[in-house]
């Protein structure tokens, strides 16, 4: 019973620890930012916390580094369960411009189970609440995959086993799919 | 009678339980107003406990039975204070206790921070309960002063007694009543553990403290006790130096009494929102000098003034 | 003093010693000396000739010389001179007297030689690894030419931890970092605490280390390059963009356009005015203030409205290429740049007027965190730290960048090196800041923002560049290369000398000090580990025993 | 008691603000016109010259020859920088940033985007690609081959190739 309400107060009530692996500082002051006035995370009962044992949700910032894999992975495992890990930039998605730089390990998701992705360089504060608000189920998802596949070449390709007739009269015959 | 006064008990448990996370909320609200920002719903503390409540509990510390224990002693206290504090009728325990029980058990909610810092045992838990414990040491001969100072007055340790004649007993102006009430309204905050003198948790310096290594329900147990001593505190500040119109017929005198336990919530949230975090030292020392201004005032009550 | 006395003096004093010197322009020298005697031509320069250290460069250059290049800069903020002195260190013996024991500054910089390039400063006084993770092995140098970018050594080992030093006696270690609420960045200090009053603490930070450089001269391209640099750090990211490009500009003989310039100063102040507001909220925020947290962050919103409108993005504005701007400010933006500076100015006067007279801030500031004059000097401190000391530097004055030369404006400082004093040097840049914006605004005349380049540009030739990042210098030296992009490009940010101090800042204060003094220099651990704790609740070492804890009550009571 | 005055000086710097919370979930927050959000990419104008590739700093635009005739750009997205520099250098302008910032997704594939692109060879040269400003003359870093299958980037210029095996662990057939 209790674990059902916690489940469904988890949504009026997020408390966020955040966690700088190794980014520029960038998506922290965004963070911040998002506690302002302007943006007000608390309305939604979002609070940043010291302690991830009092933790909800891990706001992970910055590529997953080599120095500071361990105390990540021990900050995770600190947290009660449900716990929920968002990915916030391009450095935590993906790994930023050094995903592949030989003290970075790449994004956070190597180390961690992400739950949600908000990328972004870093994302505006505007993007980092509807991120929030996405995982809490009041907006929905607006991105998807984009796939373009040419089902046909645009081009003519004049083979000469498709040309038919004679003279003056010469037919492509695939020309009709073009 | 006895049915009575158990049944008072329950009531003001379950009146204070039920109303301290509104107060909290009003606190953040107001906060959030004063910071121009449109802040949490007024409902925001009843849903983190409920989350808390139903998170997993990770027992991690040194010592889980002590951890576990502080947690339910330090709501059991505060909801102890509320039995023997008249929220806007009579005292539910009339004549079950004197004010050294309500020393003590002021002293005890303190306690509870230090076994739940002790218990936790980290470095940082560690710190916030050798900081809890000064701040406490400072603490409570204030407090006791103040009440002695209302014991002398009325002639009588009985809390009832004390709250109801307070420190205003004596005749013409009560000088002694009026120091006391400015050094305790300056020395509030750190009662309930608020800003600017939540030197023992402040976040930003060893993350809370004592609770650093609570998560989940026990955790929910603390926040519930800080919400419920806010209230409490309150309430018992009110009785005590803020009588006037307390004794007025039933729903004036109720409103009234709760229109100033909301106003010194209020106190403390607009001294929270506008001042920065004492050092350890520098709060004792302020603790000290009102210490000094309250004996100066128990000394004028000897006198009768 | 100017370089040609400078150079007579170096003559006179070295002898066959001073191999060549350069001076490319009127501000800049490269003085190229033999590896013996670096030492003694360091000392000079910094003790009788009164330089300010600014940063050691030790590069890998034997694919094109045979030989490892060390370079030690300097600067002369009077004679408003940036010099470097050079020298090449054989291959088969990397080894090179330390300087460290005359310039005591330059103590991380030549850990850091040591580990990314492999050069042994012999002398030094605490040859410990200072960059590199906890696990990599020892002789693995990322920064070797002859390794690739995303090169991991055999050997590597994550399970390994630092070795720290052993606490004083009578001391408790407290742990602070890799995470904790006020750092916004992981780094690790572990304080060696007595009651609550610090004696002592040892830093392990660099967690933060990407391998910018790197990844800059093997993979990147000149122009990818502004785009990397300005994620050295999220807050003066546009620093390292400018100084970046001037570098690059300034090795490659090329001039942006006056237009580019102004913008750039425009954009550089706007970095400043946002900056300073995000520090005043943040060293609130430390106190426990937020209110007034809230408040500079309120007043700063606007600002960064503003850097979206003018460069698309509220930090990373990607502004710079090599020899221009990439985006142009219409009649519009500028209209709209004023009215937010008017109100900003407003605003900000009236917080100014509270907070000066706030006995309660000053009492949690004042006499903390102390660095005075001395140690500004020794350790070759920078910015607002300088400033709040007495010591007026300020490269924007003193080796004017951009269109600096062409706007007035007054260097603040403040006495007393306190925490406090930096709060104040930084209340009043903010409105030098606005000050600089208006006058760039009204001297900008129309033209074109970029440079035509048509050339390739040319191999291995150097470049300095200093820019006032909102804490301090952040300097920048490039040597160009082939491919199209940087031979070598190293980054002192500010934050890399005065974390320097921190120790020296903290030493006998209160614990509760300990996170305003390092918040008070403002510190940017992205910007000082470039290129490369809470501590969890878990993993603190259980140090405290029930007697030290009765004892510690003890010294509460008294 | 002027640190009282000051006192009240702060409350009301807020206080005068008033409220000023945006409403921003509940209505829009419409970026400013040079906002850089996510780059869409247009598969009508797109030419296939990797310009964008090879001057995206992340590097993070992989592409991929299958055979002579086509090619595969994939946009990654996930550590995109959003610089903009790929709509910069493009020189058909198949590359717009858009205002797309509410980005945020559970799955990070939801940020790709693929195009399979039909090459057709020039006769003398085999590929072609105008670069679009002088300063994009700067030349561009070798040509790669990406691997797709590990949204890798694969590097293939001089020098880090040779004697790095770290690098070169993908055999890939040069044409």
């Amino acid at each position: 019973m209790l674990k059902k309400i916690c489940q469904k107060m988890l949504r009026r009530s997020l408390w966020v620890y955040h966690a700088n692996s190794g980014g520029c500082n960038g998506c922290d002051i965004e963070v911040l930012n998002v506690l302002t006035p302007y943006y007000d995370a608390e309305r939604f009962g979002i609070k940043l916390v010291g302690s991830p044992r009092h933790a909800d949700v891990m706001l992970c910032q910055g590529p997953a580094m080599r120095s500071t894999a361990c105390a990540l992975r021990r900050a995770y495992e600190a947290m009660p369960a449900p716990k929920l890990v968002f990915a916030i930039g391009s450095c935590a998605c993906g790994g930023g411009l050094w995903h592949d730089s030989y003290s970075v390990l790449g994004p956070v998701e190597k180390l961690l189970p992400v739950d949600f992705y908000i990328p972004g360089c870093p994302p505006r504060p505007e993007a980092i609440l509807y991120g929030v608000a996405a995982a809490a189920g009041l907006v929905d998802k607006k991105v998807a995959p984009v796939r373009f596949k040419q089902a046909e070449f645009p081009i003519p390709r004049y083979h000469p086993e498709h040309l038919r007739g004679r003279g003056e009269l010469v037919v492509y015959e695939k020309a009709e799919r073009v | 009678m006895e049915l009575l006064s158990i049944l008072g008990c329950v009531a003001n448990a379950g009146l204070v339980l039920a109303l301290a996370p509104l107060g909290e909320g009003v606190l953040r609200k107001v906060t959030a107003r004063l910071q121009s920002r449109q802040g949490p719903p007024l409902l925001q503390p009843y849903f983190d406990l409920l989350k808390l409540l139903g998170k997993e509990d990770i027992e991690s510390g040194e010592t889980p039975h002590v951890q576990r224990g502080a947690g339910y002693l330090a709501l059991a206290t505060v909801l102890t204070v509320a039995c023997l504090l008249p929220l806007g009728f009579r005292t539910p325990l009339t004549g079950a206790g004197d004010v050294i029980l309500l020393v003590y058990l002021i002293t005890l909610a303190g306690i509870c921070t230090l076994l739940a810092g002790w218990g936790a045992g980290s470095t940082y838990a560690l710190l916030g309960s050798s900081r809890e414990m000064m701040t406490m040491m400072a603490l409570e001969p204030l407090f006791a002063v103040s009440l002695v100072a209302g014991a002398v007055q009325t002639g009588s340790c009985q809390v009832d007694r004390v709250l109801d004649g307070s420190v205003y007993g004596a005749g013409g102006i009560p000088w002694s009543g009026l120091i006391l009430l400015a050094t305790m309204a300056l020395a509030f905050p750190a009662f309930v553990q608020r800003l600017p003198f939540d030197v023992a948790e402040a976040e930003t310096e060893i993350m809370e403290g004592a609770l650093i290594e609570y998560s989940g329900p026990k955790l929910a147990l603390f926040k519930y006790a800080q919400m419920v001593k806010l209230l409490v505190y309150s309430a018992l500040f009110v009785a005590l130096f803020v009588p006037w119109g307390s004794g007025w017929a039933f729903p004036f005198g109720w409103l009234v009494f709760w229109g100033k336990v909301l106003a010194m919530v209020l106190l403390v949230t607009a001294v929270a929102a506008s001042h920065a975090r004492y050092r350890i030292d520098q709060a004792l020392r302020h603790f000290a000098r009102l210490l000094v201004l309250a004996v100066g005032a128990l000394v004028l009550a000897c006198y009768g003034l | 003093m100017v370089a040609r006395d400078l150079l007579n003096r170096l003559k006179e004093m070295l002898g066959p010693a001073l191999l060549r010197v350069d001076t490319p322009a009127d501000d800049r020298i490269f003085i190229h000396v033999e590896r013996d005697a670096i030492r003694a031509v360091c000392r000079h320069v910094f003790r009788d000739l009164g330089a300010r250290y600014v940063i050691s460069i030790g590069a890998d250059d034997r694919p094109f010389s045979g030989q490892y290049l060390v370079a030690h800069d300097f600067a002369f903020d009077a004679a408003h001179l940036l010099g470097s002195v050079v020298t090449h260190v054989p291959e088969g013996d990397p080894r090179l007297d330390s300087i460290t024991p005359d310039v005591p500054a330059a103590n991380w910089a030549e850990r850091e030689l040591r580990d990314l390039v492999g050069i042994e400063p012999v002398g030094h006084v605490e040859p410990k690894r200072l960059i590199l993770p906890d696990g990599w092995p020892e002789g693995a140098h990322p920064l070797r030419k002859d390794v690739a970018w995303n090169f991991v050594p055999e050997g590597y080992d994550p399970e390994r931890a630092f070795k720290f030093g052993e606490p004083p006696p009578g001391c408790t270690v407290v742990p602070f970092g890799p995470f904790h609420p006020t750092l916004d960045e992981p780094a690790h200090f572990r304080l060696y605490v007595e009651g609550e009053v610090v004696r002592g603490c040892e830093y392990r930070g660099f967690m933060v280390h990407r391998g910018i450089e790197k990844l800059a001269e093997s993979v990147l391209s000149y122009n990818d390059i502004p785009m990397a640099a300005e994620r050295i750090c999220g807050i003066c990211g546009c620093v390292h963009n400018v100084a970046y490009a001037q570098a690059v500009e300034e090795a490659a003989v090329l001039r942006a356009p006056p237009r580019a310039e102004y913008i750039r100063t425009i954009m550089l102040e706007i970095e400043r005015l946002h900056s300073h507001l995000l520090w005043v909220g943040l060293a609130c925020h430390i106190l426990g203030f937020d209110t007034l947290f809230m408040q500079s962050f309120r007043i700063r919103e606007p600002v960064m409205w503003i850097a979206e409108k003018i460069s698309g993005n509220r930090k990373t504005y990607a502004l710079c290429l090599i020899g221009g701007v990439r985006w142009d400010l219409t009649l519009e933006l500028i209209a709209e740049l004023r009215r937010v500076l008017d109100t900003l100015e407003a605003e900000w006067r009236a917080v100014i007027k509270a907070v000066l007279g706030d006995k309660n801030v000053q009492q949690r500031a004042r006499g903390v965190g102390v660095a005075d004059r001395s140690l500004v000097q020794e350790l070759s401190l920078i910015g607002p730290v300088a400033r709040a000391a007495g010591v007026p530097l300020d490269c924007r004055r003193d080796h004017p960048y951009a269109a600096y030369d062409r706007v007035e404006f007054e260097v603040v400082t403040h006495e007393g090196g306190d925490v406090w004093a930096r709060i104040v040097v930084r209340m009043k840049e903010v409105l030098q800041s606005i000050e600089i914006i208006r006058q760039c605004l009204d001297k900008m005349e129309p033209g074109p923002i970029q440079l035509a380049i048509t050339d390739e540009l040319p191999v291995g030739r150097y470049g300095l560049s200093s820019v006032e990042a909102p804490r301090g210098e952040s300097h920048h030296f490039v040597i160009t290369g082939e491919n199209h992009r940087p031979r070598r490009w190293r980054v002192r940010a500010p934050t890399y000398q005065n974390l320097q101090a921190v120790p020296a800042m903290i030493k006998d204060q209160q614990l509760a000090d300990m996170t305003i003094t390092l918040g008070s220099i403002d510190p940017c651990f992205s910007c000082t580990d470039r290129f490369e704790i809470v501590d969890l609740a878990t993993s603190t070492t259980r140090v405290w025993s029930a007697e030290e804890l009765a004892r510690l009550a003890r010294a509460g009571r008294r | 008691m002027t640190s009282l005055l000051s006192k009240i000086r702060e409350v009301m710097v807020g206080w005068n603000a008033g409220r000023v919370t945006l409403p921003y979930p509940a209505a829009p927050a419409p970026p400013p016109p040079r906002f850089r959000g996510r780059p869409i990419f247009d598969a009508t104008k797109c030419i296939g010259c990797a310009g964008c590739a090879n001057n995206c700093p992340a590097r993070e635009i992989l592409v991929y020859d299958v055979c002579q005739e086509i090619r595969i750009l994939k946009y990654l997205g996930r550590r995109c920088t959003y610089c903009g520099r790929c709509a910069d250098v493009c020189p058909e302008g198949a590359i717009t940033m858009s205002g797309e910032f509410e980005n945020a997704t559970p799955a990070i594939g939801d940020i790709e985007q693929r195009l399979e692109l039909f090459m057709s060879t020039c006769q003398r040269c085999g590929r072609c690609f105008t670069e679009p400003s002088p300063l994009e003359q700067l030349k561009l870093k070798g040509y790669r081959f990406d691997d797709l299958e590990h949204d890798r980037w694969v590097f293939r210029s001089q020098g880090y190739l040779e004697n790095s095996p770290v690098v070169d662990d993908l055999t890939i057939e040069l044409d």
